[in-house]
């Protein structure tokens, strides 16, 4: 099967002459490398020039609140499943009276840490969380001199509050008309529960 | 020029530089047990020579010295080819440049 | 006068090198004495007013021989623990008979002087030009004859570093 | 054309050269080809040659390059033309070309095929350098040459004990002879200063010999030629050289080295003159031959063998033409003997080849209706030796025998009751082979066949040559080798054609007493009991039995005394004293020998400072 | 006298010390600012405008580095090798004439040569063949079997090379019939070079200089991904900087010593009629600008092959030294015979 143009027979005939004699083979790639000597360079001067992203570039992870500001995981792990690099770990903990303007379920993560010398940036992750807690955005995520601090808790994943991530980009117009319909739960906020008087209390 | 030199270094001096130098490599070839230094200090013998002979054409107006020179270091460098090649078969053999080993080759 | 003193200090320098070459240990120590010693037999020879045979027994000598020495002492990587040491009595044996060499020959060679020496020293002596005439015209045969020797030598190295085929 | 004459033995010479180098890699017919092929150019120069010697007689000389030269000698690497070596090269690349041809055939299915051929090249190049040289020297490696090739060729089977014997007997009786002749040169030389035939033959050179000085070097000269070419007492070898293979036999040992004894004499015929002795001693040398050997041929039943007494009685006839001075009749009877000699041989290679390599004329017998061409041509060359009228044999025989009943007459008889024997003999073996019933077993009946082309075409060349080469040939002899060959001449009248008619009578008589003592009644029994003289006959008057005890018994005899008890107490003694002496020396001295190359060294440089010391002091 | 003589040698020494350092620094820069043209990057840029003050950069970033002598390094040996290296390399060029020697209106001539010795040639050859201990000496004083193995290569390649660069250089010798460069280079003039009748020789003497100075694609003695860097291996700071920069400094000599012999030194065409406008000391001039030219194209040369040409694995660079150069360069020695012995002596000359 061919896959490209380029590819070549390999044969094992004797060289001609003016094979054996290498000189037009020398000559051939000089002139080859003359001629890209006079193009123009490809390369992209970092600090001052900087390359464009891709709306789906996936980089540094986030973990989102939602529009009432609180945290959406809740520690199901399936992130942690999905990942093929088992750069996830997480711990869960019970949600204490008091704190549903922090977190949205009766159950979330206390601790959630990405090892980012592990991870591929695949986006696994982000397609397995059922909350649409976890996102891959296109902030960079920066060389360290340590091995410990490669490793993001929530403190480096979850957004803060008053500067919000955004992943608009990443959703499908249908997932963002689908976000807009308060019916399902899914989409609601808890001070949407609690003017629902859905709030369920934990037993 | 040639007459400085001869005014200023008489053959006499070249004369004792060569027998010193000929004196310390047969010292050297007898002194050492290393094959490969011997065989360096036969080359300075030969160049004791050389120097003798060419202080000798110069003094004596004879280019015939200087060729000898020249024969010398054309047999010298063929020596050296042939006789490293030799060292290198007997360290092959033997892993050792020792020419106490070399007695073998009696009867 | 600086012709004498160039010459002390040449001499100076190819003694202690030719000193060297015996009484070091090490094999390489040997050789780069032996090359310091080669270039001061060079400046001899420049000295000499034979410029041509100063620059061929540099490259001959210093060029190919030495490196060849070297070349075959680093292959062999020689240490100084397995180099072999003679006895006592057999070295002190060694620089008597070198010494008693060396007076008699200079014994021997004292009349060197008086022997038949021109007055008249030709400028071109050590020219190229010069030698060339002397070595294709009245030395001929023996050139072709080393150029055989040359040839043989060649071989018989060729054949003797090969390694036998199994 | 004479100037291109070394082509004529370079082209063998390069043949041998190729065939014997290349060996395996070549194949037969190659091989065959080169070899023939050779002989076959040199035959084409030779024939030029003589064309020209034909028309302008006078004697050339080629030389090629200087061969030896110390002080005063000096000898050429040069080569003679004249009447006398252009009828010989003829006679030898045109019989060695057609006995070439021959061989492919019948030497075709021989392991050492090339090797034979190779041979055979030298051989030629050897016998051409002999006729050839135009000095003794060159004549004489010519010379040796060919006894190396014949030795080579005699013990080509060499596997079989008796053969390779039969070899080295050959090469020791042509040693003998040698030495004579080598003597001769040296006294030649001693005496002229010079080895160059057309010195030492010049008026003034020959005006040095005294008679006695020339009588000795023309004896010793013939002693050369009796041991080359089978003449009594050194005649023993050629009948046993027929264990070489029939070719040889023909071209070796009938048609061309023989006759080189023949050739010698003639060539040097001028000395021979001036010494009348020697003049008797060959004349009746080869008449006793003639006749002594015909003796023993009545009796032979190898038919190689009854030929090669028949050479040897030939041999005879011709050392006695030589010897009553008719130098030039000698010659002539060379070349119609060559014709027919080699007819005869290759006829029988031939039924020996059918036979399967049996060789007893007891066992065959009417085969003339199985092999046609071998019959019809061996047939044309018996009537040709036996002296038949108008065949080449006649020619020259009766030549013979004209001259000598003119000079010698006692020899004269006595060489017409040899022609008598020659018939007889002749006639025994012709009718007992291809006449009557065939004797042989039933399986070589069975597998009787004629000979391929190859073989049958030299032979009906040869037949051809054998009837009508009388007549090429008397002509040439009579004006133009009378330029080299100085017949003595007889005052009186010319009778020729009186007397040729003796050698006919006697054919005629031979012929007709056989077929009444033999054929008539007989038979042809073979089985017949021989006892008497006819024993003593067959075994060849034990002549190799006299020789053995005569000459080879007292010798081993003193070379065992020597051999045995001087060599091993006396000879070896002192050898082995020294031996033992330096051996004891040597181990003692062994010691300080280390194998220590330091120990050497060190002694060396005590040894310079000593001499060193000694000279400055 | 003999001191104004002596004082203006030592100038010229200077200057030509000096020019040759400096192009062998701007040939570090050059070597990047061309690997990168060819890779279709930009190269250094930082320092200064267009990076040209990158070699400074490099030379003080050389001397602040750590000095480290290992342990087992043989510490005198250690020192001697960059430093024989760096010598041998500055010494090459000494023979070189650089330009016609200029006549000054009061009569008094400028040689712009330090030394015209008769056997220039040979001196070349002298101080190349012992360029070869630099690195020996340095290579086995590390102790490292790297640096051995490299050391080994480096001198059993550059006695090989040699010998091919000798017979070509004899076959130029035996046309000019000159040992000395200044012969050599007034032999040739505006209309002729020595590359035009020994082409197969330059073309010899070139690929045994580009294998002399181990450069790619015979650089197989510091072949960093077999041997770590070959005889450098165990080299910091300045020492491993005076090894660098005698490879460019050979570089450089080289290819004045290629422009010399080759290619007219500094003859150029039309010279003679450039003459009347420019006046003599003008077209001198030129000549020498004109060979700084020819020096700089063959070190771009030197330049493009490295980045260009993969590099040649041990058998084949010794199955090419001694089974292809030297036959061809003995070939074409035997040519120049033959046809200088018809011709009567060179076409030329």
């Amino acid at each position: 099967m061919k896959l490209t143009n380029r590819s070549k027979v390999v044969s094992n005939k004797e060289m001609s002459i003016a094979e054996k004699l290498y000189l037009p083979g020398i000559a051939k790639g000089l002139a080859i490398t003359l001629k890209h000597s006079f193009q123009k360079p490809v390369t992209t001067k970092y600090p001052e020039q900087k390359r464009e992203f891709s709306p789906i570039y996936r980089g540094w992870h986030v973990l989102k609140r939602d529009e009432a500001g609180a945290e959406r995981c809740t520690a199901c792990g399936l992130c942690a499943v999905a990942c093929p690099a088992e750069a996830i770990t997480m711990e869960a903990a019970e949600r204490k009276k008091g704190e549903e303007h922090l977190y949205r379920e009766e159950k979330y993560a206390a601790v959630y840490e990405i090892n980012m010398l592990r991870c591929i940036f695949c986006g696994l992750c982000e397609e397995a969380c059922p909350k649409e807690a976890i996102f891959l955005t296109d902030r960079i995520v920066d060389a360290e001199m340590n091995r410990n601090t490669m490793i993001y808790g929530k403190d480096k994943l979850v957004e803060a509050i008053d500067n919000r991530v955004d992943v608009s980009k990443r959703q499908t117009p249908a997932v963002a008309e689908f976000k807009k319909d308060k019916f399902h739960t899914h989409n609601q906020t808890w001070q949407d529960r609690l003017n629902a008087g859905h709030d369920s209390d934990h037993h | 020029m040639n007459q400085d030199i001869i005014a200023g270094v008489p053959l006499t001096w070249y004369v004792w530089l060569s027998a010193i130098l000929f004196a310390i490599g047969v010292t050297g070839v007898l002194y050492r047990r290393n094959a490969i230094v011997i065989f360096m200090c036969v080359e300075l013998m030969l160049n004791a020579v050389n120097l003798l002979l060419v202080a000798f054409s110069r003094f004596h107006n004879d280019p015939g010295g200087q060729v000898f020179v020249f024969f010398i270091m054309a047999v010298a460098a063929a020596e050296v080819a042939v006789g490293l090649a030799i060292l290198m078969m007997v360290f092959r053999n033997t892993k050792s440049t020792d020419i106490g080993f070399l007695n073998r080759l009696k009867f | 006068m600086i012709t004498q003193y160039l010459f002390y200090f040449l001499s100076a320098l190819a003694i202690t090198g030719a000193i060297f070459v015996v009484f070091t240990r090490n094999p390489v120590y040997s050789a780069l004495a032996l090359i310091v010693t080669f270039f001061s037999i060079a400046g001899h020879y420049f000295l000499l007013n034979s410029t041509f045979l100063a620059a061929v027994h540099i490259i001959v000598y210093s060029g190919a021989i030495m490196v060849l020495f070297l070349y075959v002492i680093m292959m062999m990587n020689l240490n100084l623990d397995e180099e072999p040491v003679k006895t006592n009595f057999a070295k002190f044996g060694a620089v008597i008979s070198g010494c008693l060499l060396m007076l008699v020959l200079i014994v021997a060679l004292r009349d060197a002087e008086k022997m038949s020496i021109q007055n008249n020293i030709s400028e071109g002596l050590g020219t190229v030009n010069y030698l060339g005439q002397v070595l294709y015209k009245n030395y001929l045969l023996p050139f072709e004859v080393s150029a055989i020797l040359f040839l043989s030598g060649m071989v018989g190295a060729v054949l003797l570093g090969k390694r036998e085929i199994q | 054309m004479s100037k291109f004459v070394y082509l004529i033995p370079l082209f063998p010479l390069v043949s041998w050269a190729i065939i014997g180098l290349a060996n395996r890699n070549l194949s037969k017919s190659l091989t065959g080809i080169i070899a023939s092929g050779s002989v076959l150019a040199s035959f084409v120069i030779s024939v030029l040659i003589f064309m020209e010697k034909l028309h302008n007689p006078a004697a050339e000389t080629v030389v090629l390059f200087d061969w030896i030269s110390v002080g005063s000698f000096s000898a050429k690497m040069s080569f003679l033309v004249d009447s006398l070596s252009s009828i010989f090269l003829l006679v030898i690349t045109g019989i060695g070309f057609l006995i070439h041809l021959y061989s492919t055939g019948y030497m075709h299915e021989d392991d050492g095929f090339r090797r034979f051929f190779a041979y055979l090249n030298l051989f030629v190049f050897f016998m051409l350098l002999l006729v050839l040289g135009d000095n003794f020297l060159v004549m004489f490696i010519g010379w040796e040459g060919v006894g190396l090739c014949s030795y080579l060729l005699i013990g080509f089977w060499f596997k079989n004990i008796d053969y390779s014997s039969a070899a080295k007997k050959a090469f020791v009786m042509n040693r003998i002879g040698d030495l004579g002749l080598l003597l001769g040169i040296l006294m030649i030389y001693q005496t002229t200063q010079s080895v160059t035939f057309q010195t030492v033959f010049a008026k003034e050179s020959l005006g040095l010999f005294s008679t006695e000085v020339v009588t000795a070097a023309t004896l010793l000269l013939f002693i050369g030629a009796m041991g080359k070419s089978a003449q009594i007492p050194l005649y023993t070898w050629l009948p046993d050289a027929m264990a070489g293979p029939t070719p040889v036999s023909a071209l070796i040992h009938a048609a061309t080295m023989v006759t080189a004894g023949i050739y010698m004499v003639a060539r040097c015929n001028a000395m021979f003159t001036m010494a009348p002795l020697s003049m008797d001693v060959v004349a009746w040398t080869g008449t006793l031959t003639a006749l002594f050997a015909a003796t023993i041929g009545f009796q032979q039943m190898d038919i190689k063998k009854v030929l090669a007494y028949s050479t040897v009685s030939q041999l005879g006839f011709m050392f006695a033409a030589l010897g009553v001075g008719a130098y030039s009749a000698g010659v002539f009877h060379v070349v119609t003997h060559a014709f027919f000699k080699a007819l005869l041989f290759l006829g029988a290679g031939s039924v020996i080849h059918a036979m399967h390599h049996e060789q007893d004329i007891r066992s065959m017998g009417g085969l003339r209706s199985k092999l046609p061409i071998t019959h019809a041509t061996f047939a044309l060359g018996y009537l040709a030796i036996i002296g038949f009228p108008y065949f080449s044999g006649w020619f020259s025989k009766d030549e013979i025998i004209i001259k000598a009943l003119e000079n010698k007459p006692i020899i004269g008889y006595l060489l017409i009751l040899g022609a008598l024997m020659t018939a007889f003999y002749m006639s025994r073996v012709y009718f007992m082979t291809f006449w009557g019933k065939f004797r042989g077993t039933h399986e070589q009946e069975h597998h009787l066949h004629e000979s391929p082309l190859s073989m049958t075409l030299p032979l009906m060349v040869l037949a051809a040559l054998s009837v009508g080469g009388g007549f090429l040939v008397s002509g040439y002899v009579e004006h133009n080798l009378a330029t080299v060959l100085t017949d003595l001449k007889h005052e009186g009248d010319n009778h020729s054609l009186h007397t040729m008619m003796w050698g006919v009578t006697a054919a005629c008589l031979a012929i007709a007493g056989y077929w009444l003592l033999t054929v008539k009644d007989k038979q042809l029994q073979a089985d017949a009991e021989i006892d008497g003289l006819g024993k003593v006959v067959y075994n060849k008057y034990y002549i190799d039995e006299l020789y053995n005890s005569l000459i080879t018994k007292p010798i081993d005899a003193i070379a065992n005394f020597f051999g045995s008890i001087f060599d091993t107490k006396v000879v070896d003694g002192v050898v082995n004293f020294f031996g033992l002496g330096i051996h004891w020396l040597s181990s003692t001295m062994r010691r300080i020998q280390t194998g220590n190359v330091d120990t050497y060294f060190f002694a060396m440089v005590i040894s310079i400072i000593l001499i060193l010391l000694f000279k400055a002091l | 006298m003999l001191s104004t003589v002596l004082i203006y040698k030592a100038l010229i020494a200077l200057g030509v010390f000096a020019v040759s350092l400096v192009i062998a620094m701007y040939s570090t820069y050059g070597e990047r600012k061309i690997a990168a043209f060819i890779q279709d990057r930009v190269g250094p840029d930082r320092a200064g405008p267009w990076g040209i003050l990158q070699p400074l950069a490099d030379g003080g970033k050389m001397f602040l580095k750590e000095e480290l002598i290992p342990g087992i390094a043989n510490k005198w040996l250690f020192i001697l090798g960059p430093s024989i290296s760096m010598f041998v390399a500055n010494i090459s060029s000494v023979v070189i004439p650089w330009a016609r020697p200029m006549v000054m209106e009061d009569g008094s001539t400028f040689h712009f040569q330090v030394s015209d010795i008769n056997i220039g040639v040979l001196y070349v050859f002298g101080v190349v063949s012992i360029g070869v201990y630099g690195i020996m000496i340095g290579g086995w004083a590390s102790n490292n079997k790297y640096s051995l193995l490299g050391t080994l290569r480096a001198s059993s390649q550059m006695i090989s090379y040699e010998l091919a660069m000798g017979l070509s250089l004899v076959a130029l010798i035996m046309t000019t019939g000159s040992l000395s460069l200044n012969d050599i280079v007034e032999k040739q003039d505006a209309d002729f070079c020595n590359f035009v009748y020994q082409p197969l020789g330059f073309l010899i003497f070139i690929i045994c200089a580009f294998a002399e100075c181990n450069r790619a694609p015979f650089d197989l003695p510091e072949s960093e991904s077999e041997l770590v860097g070959g005889y450098h291996t165990e080299f910091t700071s300045m020492k491993l900087g005076f090894y660098l920069f005698a490879e460019y400094i050979n570089m450089f000599a080289s290819s004045a010593l290629m422009a010399t012999l080759y290619f007219g030194g500094y003859h150029f065409p039309f010279e003679n009629e450039l003459i009347p406008s420019l006046g003599e000391n003008g077209v001198r001039i030129l000549g020498f600008v004109l060979l700084m030219g020819k020096i700089i194209f063959f070190i771009f040369l030197f330049m493009w092959v490295r980045w260009t040409i993969p590099r040649f694995r041990y058998d084949q660079l010794m199955n090419l030294g001694w089974k292809s150069l030297l036959p061809l360069s003995i070939l074409n020695l035997v040519l120049t015979g033959i046809i200088m012995a018809f011709t009567e002596g060179w076409l030329k000359f």
